[in-house]
């Protein structure tokens, strides 16, 4: 028989099927019925926003690996995820041209200054629109109605709760049917999804069950107490971004803590600062904030939460 | 009944394409290669020298030192050289080669003992001693050893382990089914041996049969349970079935003596049964020839020291091309670079991989998953070990617990990003160690 | 006697130092803190022109813990009261001269005096833009703010326009007058 | 010879060993007040002279010092000339003073002006020592205009004030990015600006090592 050339190589000699590009697309795929969801109900700005953000998340990944000299990995799907969650967080009327400058700045200060995919501490989504935010807060805050397409402004739901104390109709939230950002509006949309990445298991469930569960359990406490001042627990859960946020922006693997412990920690953690924020703040939403101030004592959390080894001694 | 198990593991392809093909004979190979080092400790002297005629079963090496094993012949004939050969777990050392009188002449000191019952503990361990026996389960340490607890441990529990829990191998699965009687004798051996009374069979839930003849065969023993556990890797890791049987914990750089548990592989008990009423040396053993890159996949009772090339030539040879040969399970057998050498007794099985089905993808950068964290049965973080690795941080790694590493593979088999995350454990543990010494 | 010359040498320097530019600075203190106060006054002295527009004199009503600029104007009249009003903002304290009538009912004019209130946003406070709403405005009950004012409803009284994207600031700003006005109301009586 | 020597010393603060973008020294003003390149230009200024005047000070009355209170010393004299410019600025530029606020007086821990007496000036002849300050001086004064026209240019649409881009509001197409008059603002263009510096001393320096 003739010898052969056989490859040597430490075990193990198999490895499972996922990787880092199926994982990306998976979540990709979860973001699906949020798309049509918002092309749904913000036609043509929906389509545009989303395509300016995608194209610009690719085109400046693309830049910096060239100028750093790294491998060109546009195709792994981390950019377009990038991309389409940032424009699901925008105001739909938002030009085009901010949009864009927004997305440089996530992919460029959010991941790429860190040193790339897996590197950065903050979610680069939530960084470039807290980077709109502070740079064009007018614009951030100028929201249209939905199924128009001329900018008629109209606040939020959270922003009327807030500044005028009045209520939109759960039903409304649920489906969307409400102004806000690009992709938050419907959970049903986002809920769908969701539970593709639940089902797949991309995302673990403990960070939006902690975050949902605090805001819930906090909510009733304060709607128990003062059921005027307050919105119930129901409302808080669906108005603004936190479902989208609890779902798709807090279990971002690369800035949340290891550890299952950790993760719980993380999810209670955006949990209290979102009521705070919603609260007591002088801002509608706080979901942005609340995830970033998060992510940024993530390395802590870890710290913290290492678990004691398998037999280790106390 | 709630199906007994672990926390973390992993859920690879189970691949037990072997497991409805009974054991065949492989018939007596014209030449065979015995290392004198095939066990975990101090490798054996030689006591034969080239051109001596040798019988089945005659020690040729010698145990050297309280953790080392004897080495018998496997067939008859004359010792045509002692050299060094290639060695399936690392490299070339030194080996007895015997060519063939094709008669498989037993020696004489291989005789039954029909009164092996009334033998008495400390002789059944000075047999299993000489008839150097190792654990079968691929860690080959000596079982003397093991059956001979120090005076101040208290040992209650004697634990068979069936889990056979590496995707593709078979072996242990065959020999519950065809050897039921014989293993069940072995493990009351050892219980009669280290004079306890509860005994456990841990077998994986996906060899129903195995499960359903063992059952079979303890019926009205009171102190034997056949426990089914769950399908997952590394459900076979000592530690991991003590925890699922008993819940018990082995303490961080601890034996299984120290919680008061022995757990023997199904093969070693068979081989215990073998030597102490037949009085064979360990001197021949089941395994699995498999993968897709074999054309007839069996589970093959070969003689030690059989090359694998003669076994490949038995099973029909290649299909397609070749691209890894493993010496064990996918998860933690050892790649072989050629086909002249040896099976020994720690060989559980032969995977042969196929080209397409080994792809080297180049490592991409952790995205902090902690698929690994969730998966490891030691509670590790894998993926620190793996960026202090990298970065040559080797103390970091210490504090991460690197020594408790079993090397598993459940982390880089899981990993998305390809990292050789065991590879850079690996090479933690053995710089630790190196600076431990140097202090 | 070598350790001795060196801390003596030292305490000497460090004095002769700390001398030098004592001297120096009281000399440099003199020169300009006149200057420096006199154009503090004058700009208090401007503001309070222009929160009273018919004032061309004013007096200093001193009350239990507030000081009232009283307008005074070419006949001698009284024309209004000034008085400054100081609270938190968004980033932090607010200053604002405000000129009121003499009954406290309506807002002749107000100056924001200091800020440090996010630029381009809470910043438009001190636009001339923001304040011009406040001329002329009733001052009871009190003083209301609205946003995204839907631009063909009128204003109703007392009511002003909170600048987009800086909800809190224009709230402050409204929220600081209307507690001070009362207060002062209050002092008066 | 000596001439080239006092050219180098005043030189290298310009780009070499530019405070700002080199050394990263007196970041405490240099992040705080350039969101309006005024305010750039009046903190430069007041660093500047402050800068100066003690290492004048401090190069001529080297020798007095004794070595244990020269820190104590030092400081006493920093301050002094701190004190100076701010009653200066109070005096003449009340509006300046007001938006600069508690940044002139904090000259006095500014690292640029202690570090230059520290390694320079107390060490150094007073030519020499009047270069450097010099150097360090303008340097710091330049790039805390540059880093405070990119500031307003892109926050407010201007540079000292005078209207380059012409706002939505008033018939133009520019939205000014209020994030530049943050206090973010500032770490931005900064470090943006540093990136850019590196780059291109790193690549000068390929370039010297291949020739």
């Amino acid at each position: 028989m003739k010898e052969e050339h056989f490859l040597v190589s430490t075990s193990p000699h198999i490895r499972s099927a996922e990787d880092i590009p199926k994982i990306m697309y998976a979540v990709i795929i979860a973001l699906i019925p949020v798309a049509i969801a918002s092309i749904y109900f913000f036609r043509l700005w929906a389509i545009k926003l989303m395509a300016v953000c995608i194209i610009t998340a690719m085109g400046t990944e693309d830049i910096f690996q060239r100028l750093r000299k790294k491998d060109i990995t546009v195709f792994d799907g981390s950019a377009i995820i990038t991309g389409l969650l940032l424009a699901f967080i925008l105001p739909p009327s938002l030009p085009l041209w901010a949009a864009s400058l927004g997305t440089f700045f996530a992919i460029a200060l959010g991941k790429q200054i860190f040193g790339g995919l897996g590197y950065n501490i903050f979610n680069p989504a939530l960084l470039g629109r807290a980077f709109l935010m502070a740079t064009f807060p007018v614009l951030m805050t100028t929201w249209t109605k939905p199924f128009s397409l001329d900018v008629v402004t109209s606040a939020t739901p959270l922003a009327q709760m807030k500044f005028a104390q009045s209520f939109v109709s759960h039903q409304s939230l649920f489906l969307g049917n409400v102004s806000g950002s690009l992709g938050e509006t419907s959970a049903l949309a986002i809920l769908i999804g969701a539970s593709f990445l639940l089902i797949r298991k991309i995302i673990d469930w403990r960070i939006p069950a902690g975050y949902l569960g605090t805001v819930v359990l906090l909510s009733s406490i304060f709607w128990f107490i003062d059921p005027k001042g307050f919105a119930d627990p129901l409302w808080h859960l669906l108005a603004g971004g936190l479902i989208l946020g609890a779902f798709f922006m807090a279990p971002d693997m690369v800035t949340t803590p290891v550890t299952k412990r950790g993760r719980w920690v993380f999810g209670i953690g955006c949990g209290l600062i979102l009521i705070v924020i919603r609260s007591w703040s002088g801002l509608p939403e706080g979901v942005m904030y609340s995830i970033l101030l998060m992510n940024a004592i993530t390395p802590l959390i870890n710290r913290f939460t290492h678990p004691r080894i398998f037999g280790e001694q106390k | 009944m709630r199906i007994r198990s672990f926390r973390g593991g992993v859920h690879p392809p189970e691949e037990k394409i072997t497991s409805q093909k009974p054991i065949q004979e492989l018939p007596l190979p014209k030449k065979v290669v015995i290392p004198l080092s095939q066990h975990t400790g101090v490798p054996a002297r030689p006591t034969v020298k080239v051109g001596d005629r040798v019988k089945t079963g005659q020690r040729i090496g010698e145990a050297q030192g309280p953790i080392s094993s004897n080495i018998h012949t496997s067939i008859s004939g004359k010792i045509t050289s002692i050299e060094n050969h290639p060695h399936p777990l690392g490299p070339p050392s030194l080996a007895i080669t015997i060519e063939s009188d094709g008669r498989d002449e037993h020696h004489p000191s291989v005789k039954h003992n029909n009164d092996y019952f009334k033998l008495h503990p400390n002789e059944i361990r000075e047999i299993v001693r000489g008839a150097g026996i190792v654990g079968l389960g691929g860690a080959a340490f000596p079982t003397h050893v093991k059956l001979s607890p120090p005076e101040d441990r208290w040992i209650d529990t004697v634990i068979l382990n069936g889990c056979e829990c590496e995707p593709y191998l078979t072996c242990d699965h065959r020999l519950m089914i065809e050897k039921t009687y014989e293993i069940i004798e072995g493990l009351k051996i050892i219980a009669k041996t280290l004079e306890v009374t509860s005994c456990y069979v841990g077998i994986e839930k996906n060899k129903e049969d195995a499960i359903k003849a063992m059952r079979e065969e303890i019926r009205n023993k009171a102190n034997m349970e056949i426990v089914s556990l769950k399908t997952k890797y590394p459900q076979g890791s000592e530690k991991q079935l003590i925890e699922a049987i008993l819940n018990r914990k082995v303490p961080s750089g601890g034996l299984p003596l120290d919680v008061g548990v022995v757990v023997q592989n199904v093969g070693t008990a068979l081989a215990i049964s073998e030597a102490v009423k037949k009085g064979r040396p360990l001197i021949e053993r089941v395994i699995t020839v498999t993968g897709r890159g074999i054309k007839n996949p069996a589970n093959l009772r070969v003689r030690m020291g059989t090359l694998f090339k003669d076994m490949i030539d038995y099973c029909g040879g290649f299909a397609g091309k070749p691209g890894k040969i493993i010496m064990g399970g996918a998860l933690m057998g050892f790649a072989q670079h050629t086909l002249d050498v040896p099976v020994i007794k720690g060989t559980t099985g032969i995977l042969l991989l196929t080209e397409d089905e080994v792809n080297i993808e180049e490592p991409q950068p952790c995205i902090k998953c902690a698929r690994c964290v969730d998966s490891c049965p030691i509670y590790l973080l894998p993926l620190y070990l793996g960026i202090y690795g990298e970065k040559e941080l080797w103390r970091k790694c210490e504090e991460l617990g690197a020594l408790d590493c079993t090397e598993c593979g459940c982390c880089a088999y899981i990993c998305p990003a390809r990292i050789p995350l065991v590879q850079l454990i690996k090479l933690a543990k053995q710089e630790i160690a190196a600076y431990r010494k140097k202090k | 006697m070598k350790i001795m010359s060196d801390t003596v040498k030292m305490i000497a320097v460090l004095t002769i130092v700390g001398l030098i530019s004592g001297g120096f600075l009281t000399f440099v203190y003199e020169q300009t803190i006149s200057k420096a106060e006199r154009k503090s006054l004058e700009s208090l002295r401007k503001a309070i022109f222009v929160v009273l527009p018919e004032a061309v004199d004013y007096q200093e009503l001193k009350l239990a813990d507030q000081i009232l600029y009283q307008g005074i104007d070419k006949s001698g009249q009284k024309v209004g009261l000034a008085f400054l009003v100081e609270g938190s903002g968004f980033q932090g304290k607010i200053e604002i001269m405000v000129g009121v009538d003499q009954d406290l009912s309506r807002l002749q004019n107000i100056q924001v005096l200091e800020s440090v209130e996010t630029p381009g946003l809470g910043g438009k406070i001190t636009d001339q833009e923001f304040q011009d709403q406040f001329k002329g405005i009733a001052a009871r009950p009190k003083i209301t703010y609205v946003r995204n004012r839907n631009p063909v409803t009128p204003k109703k009284p007392g009511e002003i326009d909170a600048i987009t994207g800086a909800t809190i600031s224009s709230k402050a700003v409204a929220d600081m007058i209307n507690k001070e006005i009362v207060r002062v109301w209050e002092a008066l009586q | 010879m000596r001439q080239y020597i006092l050219f180098k010393d005043a030189l290298k603060g310009l780009w070499k060993e530019n405070p700002v973008f080199r050394q990263l020294l007196g970041m405490c003003p240099t992040l705080a007040v350039t969101n309006a390149a005024i305010f750039g230009l009046s903190m430069g200024l007041a660093t500047f002279f402050v800068l100066l005047c003690s290492s004048i000070i401090i190069s001529i009355f080297r020798r007095v010092f004794p070595h244990q209170v020269r820190i104590a010393s030092f400081v006493v004299i920093i301050a002094t000339f701190v004190t100076v410019v701010d009653l200066f600025l109070k005096g003449n530029f009340p509006e300046i003073s007001k938006a600069l606020g508690p940044y002139v007086p904090l000259i006095v821990v500014n690292c640029l002006i202690l570090g230059r007496q520290e390694v320079f000036a107390s060490k150094n002849p007073l030519h020499r020592a009047v270069a450097d300050a010099l150097g360090m001086g303008i340097g710091f004064t330049l790039a805390l205009i540059a880093l405070a026209s990119i500031r307003e240019l892109l926050g407010s649409g201007t540079i000292f004030g005078v209207q380059i881009l012409t706002l939505v509001g008033e018939g133009g197409r520019f939205r000014p990015w209020i994030i530049m008059l943050l206090p973010a603002g500032a770490f931005l263009t900064l470090g943006t600006m540093i990136g850019i510096s590196n780059f291109f001393t790193g690549r000068a320096a390929k370039k010297s090592a291949c020739h």
